[in-house]
């Protein structure tokens, strides 16, 4: 018997945690205003309450440092929750992540496991600006030894951090803070998970596939709405985990439908499009009735001015146009 | 100092002008606030209110060569370093007229002119650009001196450290300073620093500190005055930690529930660096109110002014969205 | 009069860095064991006594710090070389390449350059392990604002650190320690300049192309003497430039051999021939005769294990596969 | 000193054991470049010639649940740690009976056993990692402390004061060990770091530190008894400075032409650990020569063993190179 609610995604991910944490003792989190201020963005909310200060702890700005210092605290079996104010920040920590915690398992021939998990908003908020906009889900999808998930409703949220928590291995979850007040019906269950490497079909359709994760998601849900009244019956598909890929539901798709796009907010140079277009292009060329097509953020730094950043990024029009490119209408 | 009464000098700092410098960021800073609430500015916009003497006074004891870098809450550095406050406002409404074209916004503003390097929105990161813009004017003898700001919580960032090694090894001319507004966002000193003497951490470095009080441009400025003299004259760096207080929440989101009302009122109340000047030039300098009163007027002119000019500016033409990424004229 | 010498990559590095610090009193290089070492790799060999200890010199291992240090000298107008031991160290700095160098000029409307070269040994060397092994190709290829090359000759290596030099923005060389050794005949003109953003055909050819750059070119030129000798005619080109991508000599190529084969040292997953694999798709789809296909490197941490690093590289038994299969040969 | 003669024991310290324990490293180390010279060990090897009285003396000191952790010049801190030294040897030539199974080789071993946490490549990395050790011995009350190593070079790197900085605020139970070789590969100390007291550079963060003698395991020893104390005891963590040399080039590479001959000479002649513990067992506590030649054939078949053994151990398997990346088996 399966409770639902209505919930924000930043709900979700803070009863994620905390179900994780009354479950396990080991499982803390630390961040930058995790604690007394209760979040920067506000997702560990009450969480210093109830667990108290030696489970949710405030650390100085130093990302290198406290990241360090979490996958060290991982490598002798407690689990860290590392929230970073932002993934922007991480770039800080990038080489603790990618050397001491994805690569330890491996260097180490199978002993040294590293549980813990990096979370924060990813990408770009609202009008902050170059250096805090950056979508990071690429860079760490590329590397062997991390799993990467992004979620986009609360439902995701919920079930992902819960797994996340649950593995016994370094996960990046890549969060996205205009999503953090958004509001879902999901489930709250203390036993459900979301398999990691398992992608999520949102819509059914049978003229074409959009594969897309994150808030950018939910513009191309509003994207086949629209469609399906010009009598195109769009697939969403939500990757929801972008290391390991689902690529069986892409190419399962794909075998329906014949044409991709892939929508994401970050760079299209070695983006998650670029990785999936080219897996495609190998797994998948047979099937195609028409390229794949990938709708990214510009190829530009984030500007600040309202209407640059506007166009900087994707958005519905270029999804629906994408749409009617691919499906030649 | 009496004897400098007439001329409302304080050895190189003019406290009329030093008045009204600070009171065009107060008021500035305010009016950014409204416009903030207004929706004319996003994004993050950190206020200065409070710090205002820190920079002023700092700004008094720089000679045109010398450059200066700061983090996110820039818009006092910037004013103080001369830029307009027509195109600072322009900026912070992302507007084609502000110094990054609408670009940048709050916390990125640049100006090769007035030598001011930014604007940089990563926690700590100036401090080795400022310790490197220090090192040009070695590399150039150029005999000019780079004050690179930083706040307390950037104080812990471990690129700080790099730095100073370097710097000191080097006998860079750079003097860093260290604004102490007690809190790194939501976080008090005591809980992210395991030392509250933040000035003394360039000591294994070999790199002198000092700690003077910020809420009094007289004493930064004569506190800073040593330090920027051993940095001038090619002693290598110096560390100076200026004790100061933000009024407003870290950024316009933040309610700062971390701190007592009565905290923020005690400060506001006893150590307010204008009032603390209002009431030296009339008491000590015998400056009528009535010419202070014409300065509010003229800034309180300045300040509406600029929000004026800036919400008049256009919009950066979408074209921009796809200039400045390259420099295009590299000729081989 | 082209002045042609058989010099080592090395030495062709070193004598373009050398031109042009003769030339202009601005550049000078900076970075760990660059000065009285004469290199880590010997690649600044001599270059401390000519220049002397102002514009060639040693740093602590403080990545983030120099570096740091050097984009602001560059903000005011000099220019820094920076050496990086090797490029997995840039990570602990990458905050500083792609925040502070890459973006400023965006971020500053203009303005505020950042004159600045970071180069070092890139991708797997010999036997040195995971963490010394990474290719950072197609990360910093993602960033608009960076330029990034990665030479594969003494040519390559002479004519683009000298452009990278003469360029006005930050541009990121990505050598090969494994290359350091190896002589080529080059020009070795003062004026001699690469031009970033151009591919270079290193071999004509009619049935297939391949696209290839640093180290693994040479066992792609190795592959198509092979091939040619079973009668299949490839091109091979040397991308040389990463960002900006020449676009236009590989569809050119394209269109002559309607089939594609990218072959790099990196990972898979969203690497430089997913990227290239994806504006394939998009832009020449009508032109392939079959799937592209990428030969990377494999997806896992570098073994160290003699045999293991082996099989975790490409080879080319493998490349040979590929263009078989690609000509369904 | 007299009254332990007996038994050769130094309070806890085991005078033979330790001699035993260095000559194994010593012999390990000079198995180790000879293979290298063979091809049969490959990429970086970073000796320990030279520091084996640092390492030792420590491992005296620590118990049972405490752990270690150190960057790439790791044969002697694994030896001391209790790793058998064939499988050691295994790795280093990439074989699969190696504690990686052959995919870290020498700068990436671990044993969980013998709570060695590595074996790191990335310099200054292994310090927030202690340091995180640490955290998870106070998270787990488990009265444990972390054993945490640094070159000098590495002394420099941001992030150690970053840890520091947590390590000072929450109390963490850690030992910083600052192994002072005066080289960070070809660059000596004072052209390196802007200040030659590194054990000094905790002070500002509130950790207390000391620099002592690395020559002689006893001196090592009675010089770090009361830092371990201090950690043990619960009051947070601290730095000791052991002052040493390496004898070796920095890795098999290198040829140091940036010191004279007659500089390690110098050292080696006064102050070789080995002899000198050699002759303090012999002339203090009469220890016969004989007895010290058995140790050293002893030692002599162990190493020989590990390098026949590691000979002998098959490279790991093909499909190995898939394994590990991920575990397999998380149950949700
Ligand atoms: C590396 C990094 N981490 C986190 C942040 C988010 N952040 C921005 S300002 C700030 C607090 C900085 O406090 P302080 O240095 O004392 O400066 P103040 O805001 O008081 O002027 C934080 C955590 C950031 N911008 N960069
Ligand atoms: C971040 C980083 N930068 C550079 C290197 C290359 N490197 C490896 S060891 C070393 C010297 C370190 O010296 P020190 O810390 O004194 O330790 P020692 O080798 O003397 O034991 C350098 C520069 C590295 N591994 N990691
Ligand atoms: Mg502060
Ligand atoms: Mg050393």
């Amino acid at each position: 018997m399966s409770e639902r609610k209505e919930i924000t995604v930043r709900e979700a991910l803070c009863l994620g945690m905390s179900q994780e944490m009354r479950k396990n003792k080991d499982v803390f989190l630390i961040g930058e205003e995790v604690a007394e201020y209760n979040g920067a963005y506000k997702v560990s909310q009450g969480m210093l309450d109830e667990f108290g200060p030696k489970r949710v702890i405030d650390t100085p700005i130093t990302e290198a440092g406290f990241t360090g210092l979490a996958i060290g605290a991982a490598y002798k079996g407690i689990k860290p929750i590392v929230e970073f104010m932002t993934f922007n920040f991480s770039m800080q920590a990038i080489d603790q992540i990618i050397n001491s915690a994805a690569k330890t398992l491996y260097m180490s021939g199978g002993q040294m496991e590293c549980p813990i998990v990096f979370r924060g908003p990813n990408g770009a908020a609202s009008r902050v600006g170059a250096q805090h906009s950056q979508c990071f889900a690429s860079w760490y999808a590329q590397i062997p030894g991390l799993k990467v998930v992004s979620p986009y409703s609360s439902e995701d949220a919920f079930g992902l951090i819960k797994s996340a928590i649950k593995d016994r291995g370094p996960v990046v979850v890549l969060e996205h803070e205009l999503m953090y007040g958004v509001s879902f019906e999901s489930c709250v269950d203390e036993d459900f998970y979301i398999p990691i490497g398992k992608a999520y079909v949102e819509r059914e359709g049978s003229d074409v596939t959009i594969l897309s994760f994150s808030l950018i998601l939910g513009t191309c849900l509003k994207a086949a709405d629209i469609l399906e009244e010009e009598g195109i019956d769009v697939e969403v598909i939500n990757l929801r985990s972008l290391r390991p890929l689902d690529t069986v539901t892409i190419l399962d798709s794909l075998s329906k439908t014949n044409r991709v796009i892939i929508v994401e907010e970050g760079w299209p140079f070695a983006g998650v499009g670029s990785a999936i277009s080219a897996m495609i292009m190998e797994e998948g060329f047979d099937k195609l009735d028409a390229p794949v097509i990938r709708v990214t953020g510009e190829d530009v730094p984030m500007p600040y001015a309202n209407n640059l950043e506007k166009l900087a990024l994707p958005n519905i029009e270029r999804i629906v146009a994408a749409v009617r490119k691919i499906t030649y209408k | 100092m009496a004897e400098n009464n007439k001329n409302v000098l304080y050895k190189d700092l003019n406290l009329l002008k030093s008045y009204r410098d600070m009171l065009l960021i107060r008021r500035f800073e305010e009016k950014s606030g409204q416009l903030y609430g207004m929706g004319l500015i996003a994004g993050f916009c950190h206020l200065y209110i409070g710090q205002e003497a820190v920079v002023v006074a700092l700004q008094a004891l720089s000679k045109p060569k010398d450059s200066v870098i700061t983090a996110y809450r820039d818009h006092g550095h910037m004013l103080a370093c001369g830029m307009d406050a027509n195109s600072v406002m322009a900026e912070l409404m992302g507007r084609f007229d502000g110094p990054s074209k609408g670009k940048g916004g709050s916390m990125h503003m640049f100006s090769r002119e007035k030598n001011f390097y930014g604007g940089h929105g990563i926690v700590g990161a100036q401090v080795p650009l400022g310790t490197g813009i220090a090192f040009a004017h070695q590399y150039n003898e150029d005999k000019g001196i780079c004050f690179t700001y930083m706040g307390d919580g950037a104080c812990n960032q471990g690129q700080v450290y790099e730095a100073y090694n370097m710097a000191s090894l080097w006998k860079l001319p750079v003097l860093y300073i260290i604004e102490n507004n007690k809190y790194s966002m939501g976080t008090s000193e005591k809980r992210h620093s395991a030392s509250d003497a933040l000035y003394k951490r360039g000591a294994a470095w070999n790199i002198p500190g000092k700690a003077i009080d910020g809420m009094n441009v007289i004493k930064v400025y004569e506190g800073a005055l040593e330090a920027v003299e051993y940095v001038r004259s090619g002693k290598g760096p110096y560390v100076l930690e200026i004790h100061t207080y933000r009024y407003r929440g870290h950024s316009m989101s933040d309610p700062a529930n971390y701190r007592t009302k009565e905290e923020v009122k005690g400060v506001k109340n006893q150590y307010d660096p204008l009032i603390t000047l209002k009431n030296i030039l009339i008491e000590e300098y015998k400056v009528k109110e009535e010419r202070l009163k014409t300065i509010e007027k003229e800034i309180k002119e300045v300040v509406n002014d600029s929000a004026i000019f800036a919400q008049e500016s256009p919009e950066p033409k979408a074209v921009e969205l796809y200039t400045d990424i390259y420099n295009q004229d590299t000729v081989y």
